[in-house]
């Protein structure tokens, strides 16, 4: 069918991958390091997938539902800690809480 | 029917099993059901054995059963093995046989302990004998080291068993550390061992000792060395021999158990079971005959002074186990063994009948405060005096009389005896019979001091009977060439140690009857000294108390010939002064410092926990930056 | 194809850069899953199109929906935005964009120079997808249902409101009863007392009244 | 006829129809309401008031289109394309007649069900961007609800999926051909789909995003003019999708006997259904918020599951 270079589909998730980070490392509100977060996930998804389409297996995409799975989670989890952070701090500074520091 | 071998040991261990983890919620009635049935059935599985061995003995009257491998490390593997041969079916009979006996009896001596006290009674008690089977039955020297080690532990648990008094608990490590000493000697003995024949297994060692060491060489005689300071811990013999009388502490059954069936008996076994090591170095056959003249005098002596009952079958104890250790120095393998025999026969019976005394008297155990049991407890007198006869080698009609005479007339005429070692034993016997008939004449005749406490029932009286038949039966299995020459245990035994270097024709059946006759007459010259000098006239041995020298002498006696007064003054007392000095623990400082830099440390990397997000996300991105750095580019 | 891919794969980047720079959560929610989609259509032009529809399901459709709902829960107005615009100034991203210029460039280094590997982009079917996931992958899909349960739990958990807040009339449930079936003794007079209340102050006469009655009984 | 002509004819003539058809449910629902609640309903604009939705139309898009000050405008213009971007998309995939789909897509059900809950994002972000509290009200309950029914939705086709074996809506139809209409084995998967479905197009009496009485309308109070006619019309096509899919799902597709074409045995069924979705508005009240959340939660999962275990287990054993 199509033959684009599996480089090009890896440097696809990589740089896709590499906004995420600069998301996460750059914005203070915590919903938007949530959402880099989830632009990281997704890219190495993608990494995932093409990975596993470069050999015709199935296993790329297993891994994709994994991590399909554990967005869910993490999304839900987080979420709901947002929630009571607002509550508690009234504030999305995600450094408002760096008094829980270990 | 052999192969129910290993049902032998697993049954007293599945009991302290079932005890371990049950016995906190039993009844008094299932915990002794449990601890006596588990030893009944291995006895029982013991004589069937027994009888299809002497019926249809295997091939080269030794029977193995492999029941696992226990470990596999660089070649060495010792197996979980069993080894039945005329030895260790002696000690496994002895064991389980007077293991039983000694059970059925705590189960009323122990009925004033509350339940969960008593269940834990008879899991050390199932524990120990089933140890003590796994050291006799092993087919190699690591499997008996833990068989060793177990029955260490066990007698710590047992000395110590009313452990609310710190006295008992004391008594308990004393044991423990004491007999520590020598089982290091002989963890050096084994390394030795594995060092020079990359094996533990018996038979190999044996096979290969004469053919890799010569005679007198170093390393054989080191080796033997090494054993023999195993077995002198164990055994008690000079110089470890302070932790038994100490031992008493525990109930009286224990004693019975640690004196007659178990522990103590070990380091005979031991040597005898090595007795290929001990051939090949005669210097440390002499040092064992020396060790075991010296022993059986010192405690005879102590006996003499002793007035608690318990102490004074505890130095009697440490003077007849002398005597097997003067048997194994003159190479006489068979009569140590058959000593073992009858001396378990008698000593389990004295120890059970003086804790029927003790238990009728409550708990009084000192003999001057006693006089007059005869009356009160006339079962236990009779039995207690047949056991004491056997003891004090009363000729012809006790056990013991077979089994010391033979020591006696080997170490007279063997190869490897000598006149001094003959001459000390029969000094001993002499010194036995008088304390032996002095501990009887304390207790059981005068007046009565005390009155009746409790009256032993049926389940102690019982095992009373049966060791007292058998400590006078007993004998009869091996009778002297002077009377009908009936060697059926030496023969028996032989098939698997060597007969001493002597044949009976050697000095011929005139120097035996002879030196029987000596024997005789000195027991029974004991026995009349005791009673002239303890019943007659008990003033004289007062009066002699009474002066300075006698004093002095009483005192050095009693405490055991001052061993635990050197033992203080040289070990304790220095290394007390050196925790002293050290109060303040200079190594410590190594581990205060490693805690030092520790908080250091984490206070340097506590300032990077800022507890802001996005720090340790930049922490995380610099990091893989930095690996991917070094795994591409470098 | 290829021409789509490459169109897909440039509005999947420029839809991701406006997500990380858009100042108003909900527009960049919605750039998030215009990206999402668009890599989606990556996953059906892969020859993965289970994936591609689970993208749009679970991704888009579900994860995506919670943000957007929390963000509206959260009911953020105009002054967020400001305040975002305070948070998100140049200074603070060159930083991680140049760390990150530095991420890609070295991967990009370690892809190119293992030379050109062609896709084999032959269509898995979802079936495929299934029996891998349910007969090498089984302790895999065990795992992830734990921790999707823990999700949920957790999720609940956290979500709840810690404490019911009553008016302080009804801190009790039967409070409310008591107020509307007053007992004798819990009779409220005119002042808004009790019978057993202590006055509040020394002006109230009721007050004084019931102070004297006090002393009297002592 | 190259095949690329083909598939443009057909995508061109689906649409038109999909379109008329969506257009004049206005005039059914209203003809059939009246009906049943023994009335007239619109009958002056032509013959029986067919031509009342030309006149709607013509007044909807003369009508001024006006965008509140407050409104978050380009969130506000997106909104209602939307959802009907999804729902024409969705029907690419359905299979009106043998070789009359726009796609034959071998995840087909997976696209509907993709594309069913992209539709969310209509309801959620129109209410949103309205930046009035009852909008935000609503499109909180339709964020809610929608997600909720997605999934008992997708479970409950998932039973006829392990039936046909295949995600592909030909393949499914002409798996009915072989065993039966999968509403006989699958009646508790239909009856859950269909509840589903009601709620995913939030009609009565599944309606609490716009719920007139509760909300003015909920989500789209503030739209009016062409954009209000792209919900309104929206509403339509998800019943016109949703009745199709039940169809394709459940009652055989265009399959029938043979003195009619496939088409018209399809847009019979189709119809059917779409009366049924009229009859419901007519007849049912609206239940309480909370009460359909538990509904959804404690009663359509449980059945959606069961169902779905139950047909795993029937189908292994009859293997």
């Amino acid at each position: 069918m199509t033959s684009f270079s599996m480089e090009h589909g890896l440097i696809l998730a990589t740089i896709i991958f590499m906004l995420g980070l600069i998301g996460l490392l750059s914005r203070k509100n915590i919903v938007f390091i949530l959402m880099s977060v989830e632009i990281m996930l997704n890219a190495a998804g993608l990494a995932f997938v093409v990975a596993g389409s470069r050999w015709s297996q199935p296993d790329g995409q297993v891994m994709f539902i994994f991590i399909l799975a554990m967005a869910a989670a993490e999304v839900s989890i987080a979420l709901a800690l947002i929630i009571l952070l607002h509550r508690k701090f009234k504030t999305l500074d995600a450094d408002a809480a760096h008094n829980m520091r270990g | 029917m052999l192969e129910l071998l290993w049902m032998v040991p697993a049954l007293p261990f599945l009991g302290y099993i079932i005890l371990a983890l049950f016995g906190g919620r039993m009844t008094k009635g299932i915990s002794a059901a449990v601890g006596v049935g588990m030893l009944g059935l291995s006895a029982l599985i013991t004589i069937v054995i027994a009888i299809s061995f002497i019926a249809s003995p295997p091939e080269g009257y030794l029977f193995l059963q492999t029941l696992w491998k226990w470990v596999d490390v660089a070649g060495f593997s010792p197996a979980i093995a069993l080894r039945l041969d005329p030895v260790s079916l002696v000690f496994i009979f002895i064991i389980t046989f007077v293991g039983f006996l000694i059970h059925l009896y705590s189960v009323q001596y122990m009925e004033e302990e509350d339940s969960t006290w008593y269940a834990r009674f008879f899991a050390y008690m199932n524990l120990f004998v089933g140890a003590m089977l796994m050291l006799v039955l092993a087919d190699n020297l690591l499997l008996l080291y833990l068989g060793w080690e177990g029955v260490g532990l066990c007698s710590y648990l047992l000395i110590g068993y009313w452990y609310k008094d710190p006295a008992n608990g004391a008594a308990a490590r004393k044991a423990f550390i004491v007999t520590r000493v020598g089982d290091t000697a002989m963890a050096i003995g084994l390394f030795i061992l594995v060092m020079a024949f990359r094996t533990l297994n018996i038979q190999e060692i044996l096979r290969h000792v004469p053919l890799v060491w010569p005679v007198s060489s170093q390393a054989v005689v080191i080796t033997a060395l090494m054993l023999l300071g195993g077995a002198v811990g164990k055994s008690a013999q000079l110089p470890l021999q302070t932790w038994l009388p100490d031992a008493m502490a525990g109930p009286t059954p224990v004693s019975a158990l640690i004196h007659a069936a178990t522990m103590v008996t070990a380091g005979v076994y031991l040597i005898a079971r090595m007795h290929v090591i001990f051939l090949q170095a005669p210097e440390v056959m002499t040092i064992v005959g020396i060790i075991g003249a010296l022993t059986l005098i010192i405690a005879g002596f102590s006996a003499i002074t002793q007035f608690d009952i318990k102490k004074v079958l505890a130095y009697s104890t440490i003077s007849q186990i002398g005597y097997m250790f003067l048997a194994l120095g003159v190479g006489a393998w068979s009569a140590a063994v058959f000593h073992f025999m009858i001396h378990a026969f008698f000593k389990a019976l004295l120890f059970l009948g003086a804790g029927a005394v003790i238990y009728a008297l409550h708990h009084e155990q000192n003999m001057f405060k006693m006089g007059g049991v005869k009356n009160m407890l006339p079962l236990t007198f009779w039995t207690f005096v047949i056991g004491s006869a056997s003891l004090a080698a009363l000729p012809l009609v006790t056990g013991g009389f077979y089994s010391k005479d033979l020591i006696l007339y080997l170490a007279f005429t063997g190869e490897h005896g000598s006149k001094l070692l003959y001459f000390a034993g029969l000094f001993g016997a002499l010194i036995t019979a008088v304390y032996t008939s002095r501990m009887v004449f304390l207790t059981f005749y005068g007046h009565e001091k005390t009155h009746l406490h409790n009256r032993p029932g049926p389940v102690m009286e019982v095992p009373l009977i049966i060791l007292a038949v058998l400590s006078t039966i007993g004998g009869f299995i091996e009778l002297p060439g002077t009377l009908g020459h009936f060697p059926l245990f030496s023969n028996f035994i032989q098939n698997i140690l060597p007969s001493p270097g002597s044949g009976e024709g050697h000095e011929g059946i005139g120097t035996e009857l002879m030196l029987q006759i000596v024997a005789a007459v000195v027991a029974i010259g004991g026995v009349f000294i005791g009673y002239l000098l303890y019943y007659k006239k008990p003033e004289t041995v007062q009066n002699f108390k009474q002066t300075p020298s006698g004093q002095s002498l009483y005192k050095f006696w009693l405490y055991g010939w001052g061993f635990d007064w050197v033992y203080d003054t040289l070990f304790v007392k220095p290394i007390d002064w050196i925790a002293q000095v050290n109060k303040s623990d200079v190594i410590d400082l190594i581990y205060t410092a490693i805690a030092w830099l520790t908080r250091g440390f984490n206070r340097m990397f506590s300032f990077t926990q800022t507890g802001r997000l996005r720090w340790y996300a930049m922490g995380i991105a610099f990091g893989a930056i930095v690996a991917i750095t070094i795994v591409v580019f470098l | 194809m290829n021409a789509l891919f490459y169109i897909a794969s440039v509005v999947a980047i420029a839809a991701t850069i406006m997500v990380i720079t858009r100042l108003n959560s909900i527009h960049a929610l919605l750039y998030l899953i215009v990206s999402l989609l668009s890599v989606a259509v990556i996953f059906f032009l892969l020859g993965a199109p289970f994936v591609a529809a689970l993208e749009v399901i679970v991704y888009a459709g579900a994860i995506m929906v919670l943000f957007v709902f929390v963000v509206m829960m959260l009911n953020l107005g105009p002054q967020t935005v400001e305040q975002e615009s305070r948070w998100f100034n140049p200074k603070i991203w060159i930083g991680p964009a140049a760390l990150s210029a530095i991420l890609i460039a070295e991967f990009i280094y370690v892809l190119i120079s293992h030379g050109r590997q062609n896709l084999d982009t032959r269509m898995i079917n979802p079936k495929q997808v299934g029996f891998s996931l349910f007969s090498t992958y089984l302790l895999g899909v065990e795992l992830a249902s734990m921790l999707l349960l823990a999700g949920i739990i957790g999720a609940y958990h956290l979500g709840r409101r810690k404490e019911a807040v009553f008016h302080r009339y009804f801190r009790r449930p039967d409070a409310l009863y008591e107020r509307l079936h007053p007992k004798e003794e819990n009779k409220i007079d005119e002042n808004g007392l009790k019978a057993g209340d202590k006055p509040l102050s020394k002006t109230n006469v009721s007050g004084m009244k019931q102070k004297k009655s006090e002393r009297g009984e002592l | 006829m190259s095949p690329l002509l083909q598939t443009i004819i057909i995508t061109v003539v689906v649409l038109l129809v999909l379109m008329t058809i969506a257009a004049n449910l206005i005039w059914v629902e209203r003809r059939m309401l009246a009906l049943w609640q023994d009335r007239l309903g619109p009958n002056r604009v032509g013959p029986l008031g067919l031509v009342q939705v030309v006149a709607d139309m013509v007044k909807i898009f003369f009508k001024e289109d006006w965008i509140p000050k407050f409104a978050d405008r380009p969130v506000f213009f997106i909104a209602p394309t939307i959802v009907i971007i999804t729902v024409l998309m969705s029907f690419a995939v359905i299979p009106f007649a043998p070789g009359i789909s726009v796609v034959n897509l071998n995840v087909g059900l997976l696209f509907f069900l993709a594309m069913s809950s992209l539709g969310v994002y209509s309801v959620v972000l129109g209410g949103w961007s309205s930046n009035n509290k009852y909008s935000l009200l609503g499109s909180l309950r339709a964020a809610a609800q929608m997600i909720s029914y997605e999934v008992f939705m997708g479970l409950s086709l998932m039973g006829v999926v392990i039936l046909a074996g295949s995600f592909n809506l030909n393949d499914i139809v002409e798996a009915q051909g072989r065993i039966t209409w999968f509403f006989i084995p699958q009646i508790l998967g239909f009856f859950v789909f269909f509840l589903a479905g009601i709620a995913e197009t939030h009609r009565l009496p599944f309606d609490l995003p716009e719920a007139e009485s509760e909300l003015i309308s909920g989500f789209h109070s503030e739209y009016s003019g062409m954009k209000f006619g792209m919900f309104f019309v929206g509403e339509y096509l998800g019943i016109t999708l949703i009745s199709s899919m039940i169809v394709t799902l459940f009652f055989g597709g265009w399959l029938g006997p043979s003195f009619l074409p496939p088409v018209v045995w399809f847009l019979l069924k189709m119809a059917v259904f779409i009366l049924i979705f009229v009859l419901l508005r007519a007849a049912l009240p609206r239940p309480r918020y909370d009460q359909l959340m538990s509904y959804g939660w404690k009663f359509l999962l449980p059945l959606s599951l069961l169902n779905l275990v139950v047909t795993g287990l029937v189908v292994l054993l009859l293997k």
